[in-house]
């Protein structure tokens, strides 16, 4: 008997499951909502702010081509080249500004650590595919951008089971 | 918008279809038509009310209201179109399709998923279309040192013989394809050969993981053959016939389930293991043996053995339903006009709409109830699919050769007592009849 | 006449010969993976006789990233992001370790809130790859339903590091000197009730998957790995506690706020596969347990990473600190000579402990038993190749 | 010069350390001294760890010691470091023990140093069957000989590897 109570409660609980809401989302249509507006670096601090750690956003006021980002991306993967730019900015003396391959880029974010004047930071964007892996490849300019990102779904918890809703 | 390639041209895409579309219009003129004529002209053509159905008639039939009704009776009634369409194989085919659908959307369900969602707008309806067509156009590869002739007669012989269940099987009082007085006997038969059809297929494609898939549904078979039959043999000595509508019609009052609860478990757990569904689908079982027999199979052949499957599933829960829920009889809930009056009245159209002449209300009653009862039957299984992993070979054979095999014999001795104790069966106290 | 003889002796010989070709021809060799579908990045090699295993030869490999060397060419922190690729679902774990083992030789204390945050996310990333694992077993028994749940709830675990680090498996969170960040505003009511509703879900996985006859039928007795035996192969982690051997790294020797934390060892006496199966169902409710503890006992405010240089050179000597991972204990013996780059890094993991006893296991097995035992022993092919 | 310095670097390695000493450290460390004397060298003792340095022939006879006397049942890894200024490579043992409950949290390292020209040592899988995965590791990626090991052959690697032993410190990663 007791296979019996066995297979009943598997039924039940499988049955039970056909009520419940179910979890996934439909996601070009609905997005995630994320804590921030990506992963921050406080370099007073030495303390990072929670965040997605989608592509980059590079502020072209507050970077000084330094390259510490290049340099700490040099053993991890190699997805940060410096490149010149044709902008005259006064911290920047030697016009040059970071220029990030996705298609090399892990997003571990320790470049954004590695950056003393908040100019590196990371954003929520995290749709960056394409057809060609040139186009992967995004250049100070590009990396200006305030990227645009709207999601709205996140985890709730009711009494039909967890889903994703507004 | 990032879903086209950046060398696409809309008019290069529409230009491409007007002239397949030319293509196909002279292909027909020039060549199907004149061949459908000459066909015509030597075959000899059936007579509907009197006339000689030459296509000119056919199709000025079709176009008149009053003369269309009488082409469906005359269409309805021939041997081709119930192989073929009604009870055969479309039919078969469609609750086959369904199958497919509703078993993925509901697995998706208890999974927690949504399952098919974007072929076809609603919940992904086209989703087996889609399926169909992408299987289409794969590529059929046939392994090397395959025997080829079985390797492709395989998967055909997979389909027939699954039809050929498919056709004995009653969906109501006088539709059935093959009306045969062995009917039982010749459903078992027919059901011996696949896995014969499994081992020849995994023998032809020269690899060892279908080898082993072979041999286990040749073992899975033989385990669960005799308790099967056994099952069921109770049945045919209380309705005392092998034919299949008699045996429903024996049903008329108490279903059989009720009096051989045992057996319909019996029988329900066997048909699962002849299926090679889910808890008993060793044959391909893909964490232990890739995919089991099936493991060279590709394209449209992988298609047509899916296929195959699923019109088995549906001629074991329909012959589940003859055996012991008592077949096609229920409540009477159909009208016996579509619209009353209609066949009083002359007006082509209302007769038309109503169908006069083709409805009859107890064939549609019947159907009806064989089909809600058919898809109870197919929901159980895929629900066991749900909630059960995969047995062990040595467990599934002691399963069928120790435990199903002597309760099997048990329930029957026990009913061929009841039956000369007077208790049950045609002249018992608690009558059939 | 002597000839004939001769002749006589060599027809006994082939004879003899082609008798014992035919022996062998009763064995078929089985390749298992790296394509078969119940293998992942990992190939062995199987001899079966009928239905029997009679020979196992594993072949790992298939995923060897040259892992400990990489480590020589980077320095401390450029080191973590690719550390935690072998197990990216359990990535806040194999992370700890080494920064353990660095925080070791460099000589420093994380401060006590990024303690805490970092054994929370290490409880939630272990949550995550026990989740994955019981997914990938429940689909090696042929039970789909018991893969789509854990991993549909997995989902619940994802978010919350998701939120945490800003990654959903690549965390990169746990670095020497502690945490990269701390929690986001709003996190620990999201945590608990995520968790709370977590814990519920075991028991469906109880009684849809590991109270089934079927399941049960097919992992009780199987696969039997005794105490004594356990403790010969060296295995770890819910292997081990299966085998009746009460060992947790968190508990025998206490890292960071471990020694705060009340739970239990969780072990089982029946040695089988469905044992090993079971253990880390256990294992989740005690890390759900101390997750809870985590979240009541953290500080409310206070640092959570010390700061160190990205170049921060460590003194010369070696250490050896081991964490408990998802699948047993996690060790990282790290040499230093003084320079910023670690000499050596030896990689002790436990997936790679645990497939010593896979043919041992697998041996004298069913070919029906082969997911069964394979799977239950905790296995990660990346991690064991690193 | 500059090759002196590093050798100096290397043999700084093995010095002993004495660091916050431990009751358990210690009563282990004197039982291995009372017996083997001079042929085992302490290399380093921290809380629950400590590091013992034997000759290459001692090796199997320490092991089998701390076998029966101190319930080190398994190995929980073996694997070898390379040190070419000195050259030699150190082949380190992380013993641990399942049977002993004291032993829990103690990792011994039992290490020894062999010549790197021609790595020869004996194997320890007749003591710790535990280790003979981690041997064929340690063969195939750093060249060690294992003798009485049934199997020195390719294991993680790909099967047509023909290049040296991949962790010695002279195999150079493309572009480093």
């Amino acid at each position: 008997m007791n296979t019996a109570t066995g297979f009943i409660k598997a039924l039940e609980s499988g049955t039970k499951h056909l009520v419940l809401k179910r979890f996934t989302f439909r996601y070009p249509q609905e997005k995630l909502k994320f804590v921030g507006d990506g992963y921050q670096f406080d370099p007073k601090k030495g303390v990072g702010i929670a965040g997605t750690r989608g592509r980059h956003i590079l502020f072209h006021d507050k970077c000084t081509g330094c390259q510490l980002c290049a340099i700490a991306c040099e053993g991890i993967a190699e997805a940060i080249t410096m490149v010149k730019v044709d902008e005259q900015w006064k911290q920047n003396k030697k016009s040059i500004m970071p220029q990030i391959d996705y298609g090399k880029c892990v997003f571990c974010g320790l470049c954004v650590d590695a950056c003393p004047f908040y100019a590196l930071y990371m954003t929520n964007d995290y749709e960056l595919s394409s057809f060609t892996k040139s186009h992967l490849i995004y250049t100070p300019s590009q990396l200006a951008v305030k990227p645009k990102y709207d999601g709205e779904v996140e985890i709730k918890i009711g009494s039909r089971g967890a889903y994703h809703g507004r | 918008m990032a879903s086209l390639t950046p060398d696409f041209r809309f008019g290069n895409f529409v230009a491409s279809i007007v002239w397949v579309l030319f293509v196909v219009l002279a292909l027909v003129t020039v060549l199907i038509l004149p061949i459908i004529f000459f066909t015509l002209f030597y075959i000899p053509l059936p007579v509907v009310d009197g006339q000689v159905l030459t296509p000119y008639l056919f199709f000025s039939m079709m176009v008149d209201p009053s003369r269309t009704l009488p082409i469906l009776q005359f269409f309805m009634h021939t041997t081709l179109f119930k192989a073929a369409v009604f009870p055969g194989f479309v039919f078969a085919a469609l609750i086959a399709a369904v199958t497919i659908f509703v078993e993925r959307k509901l697995l998706a369900k208890m999974q927690l998923r949504v399952g098919p969602l974007y072929a076809g707008k609603v919940e992904g309806i086209f989703q087996l279309l889609a399926d169909g067509l992408k299987l289409l156009t794969k590529e059929i590869i046939v392994p090397s040192g395959a025997d080829k002739p079985i390797f492709w007669l395989a998967p055909i012989m997979f389909v027939a013989t699954a039809a050929a269940v498919v056709a004995l099987i009653p969906v109501a009082p006088g539709w059935v394809v093959a009306d045969v007085d062995v009917g039982l006997i010749a459903v078992f038969a027919i059901l011996g050969f696949f896995p014969l059809i499994a081992l020849l297929f995994s023998w032809a494609s020269n690899s060892k993981y279908p080898f082993i898939g072979g041999l286990r549904a040749l073992h899975q078979m033989i385990a669960f053959e005799i308790p099967f039959f056994l099952s069921a043999l109770p049945v045919v000595l209380l309705s005392s016939s092998l034919n299949l509508t008699e045996i429903a019609r024996s049903q008329y009052m108490i279903w059989n389930i009720f009096l051989l609860p045992i057996n319909a478990f019996v029988f329900f757990i066997s048909s699962l293991a002849e299926l090679e569904r889910i808890p008993f689908d060793l044959p391909e079982a893909e964490s232990e043996i890739v995919a089991g027999w099936l493991t060279e199979t590709t394209g449209m052949i992988y298609g047509l053995i899916q296929l195959g499957s699923y019109l088995k599933l549906y001629a074991l829960a329909g012959l589940f339903v003859i055996l012991f829920l008592g077949g096609w009889y229920g409540p009477q809930i159909f009208p016996p006009e579509l619209i009353p009056g209609a066949h009083e009245s002359n007006l082509p159209l209302l007769q038309m709409l109503a169908l006069d002449g083709v409805y009859n209300a107890i064939t549609v009653n019947s159907v009806f109830w064989f089909l809600i009862k058919t898809i109870f039957i197919i929901f159980l299984m895929l629900v066991i699919r749900g909630i059960n992993p995969r047995i062990r070979i040595d467990i599934l054979l002691h399963t069928g050769w120790y435990k199903l095999i002597v309760l099997t014999f048990i329930n029957l001795f026990v009913v061929l007592m009841l039956i000369y104790g007077g208790i049950i069966g045609p002249e018992g106290v608690i009558s059939i009849r | 006449m002597s000839s004939l003889q001769e002749k006589i002796d060599e027809a006994k010989k082939l004879s003899l010969q082609i008798t014992k070709e035919t022996e062998d021809d009763r064995l078929m060799t089985l390749s298992v993976g790296p394509q078969h579908p119940g293998s992942g990045h990992f190939r062995f090699t199987i001899k079966v006789d009928g239905d029997y295993i009679v020979f196992v030869d594993p072949d790992p490999g298939y995923v060897h990233r040259g892992h400990e060397k990489m480590c020589e060419y980077r320095n401390h922190f450029q080191n973590i992001p690719h550390l935690e690729r072998p197990v990216i679902h359990d990535s806040c774990n194999i992370t700890y370790a080494y920064s353990l083992a660095v925080e070791d030789l460099v000589g420093i204390t994380v401060p006590r809130r990024g303690q805490f945050i970092r054994a929370l996310a290490s409880e939630l990333s272990r949550l995550s790859y026990t989740l994955y694992w019981l997914a990938i077993y429940g689909i090696f028994l042929g039970h789909s339903t018991m893969f789509m749940w854990p991993a549909g709830d997995r989902e619940l675990l994802i978010d919350l590091l998701e939120r945490l680090s800003g990654a959903r498996v690549t965390n990169a969170f746990n670095i020497p000197g502690g945490v990269r960040n701390d929690i986001p505003y709003n996190f620990k009511e999201k945590c608990l009730a995520q968790v709370n509703y977590f814990e519920t879900r075991l028991k469906e996985y109880e009684d849809i998957f590991y109270n089934n006859p079927l399941l049960r039928q097919r992992t009780e007795g199987v696969g039997i790995l005794t105490k004594e035996d356990a403790i010969k192969l060296g295995v770890t982690g819910s292997v081990l506690r299966a085998s009746g051997v009460p060992f947790d790294v968190r508990k025998v020797e206490p890292y960071d706020v471990y020694d705060e934390i009340e739970f239990k060892v969780q072990y089982m006496k029946t040695c089988d596969s469905f044992a090993r199966a079971y253990v880390p169902v256990l294992d989740m409710r005690e890390s759900c347990h101390i997750i809870r503890q985590l979240l009541d006992k953290m500080p409310d405010s206070g640092d959570v990473r010390e700061k160190l240089q990205f170049n921060i050179k460590s003194s010369p000597g070696e250490t050896y600190k081991r964490v408990e991972s998802g699948r047993g204990a996690l060790g990282y013996h790290v040499v230093s000579d003084g320079t910023p780059r670690p000499y050596r890094v030896k990689a002790s993991v436990g997936s790679f402990r645990n497939l010593l006893a896979l043919p041992f296991l697998l041996t004298g097995s069913k070919l029906g038993d082969m997911p069964a035992i394979y799977w239950s022993l905790n296995y990660w092919p990346v991690e064991a190749d690193r | 010069m500059e090759k002196n310095n590093t050798e100096n670097n290397q043999t700084n390695l093995i010095e002993v350390k004495e660091e916050k000493s431990n009751l358990l450290s210690s009563s282990l460390i004197n039982s291995i001294t009372t017996n083997f004397g001079d042929q085992v060298k302490l290399v380093y003792k921290k809380e629950n760890r400590s590091k013992i340095l034997v000759s290459p022939e001692n090796l199997v006879e320490t092991a089998l010691y701390l076998r029966n006397n101190h319930g080190f049942d398994h190995a929980e890894s073996a694997s070898g470091t390379d040190y070419p200024a000195d050259n030699q490579i150190e082949i380190n043992y992380h013993l641990g023990s399942y049977s002993n409950t004291d032993y829990y949290p103690y990792i011994l390292v039992l290490s020894t140093r062999v010549d790197r020209t021609d790595p020869k040592s004996n194997s320890l899988i007749n003591i710790f069957p535990s280790v003979e995965y981690h041997e064929r590791e340690t063969y195939e990626m750093l060249g060690v000989f294992f003798l009485g090991h049934p199997r020195n052959e390719r294991f993680i690697l790909p099967e047509d590897w023909a290049d040296m032993p991949p962790l010695r410190k002279d195999f150079r990663i493309k572009g480093r």
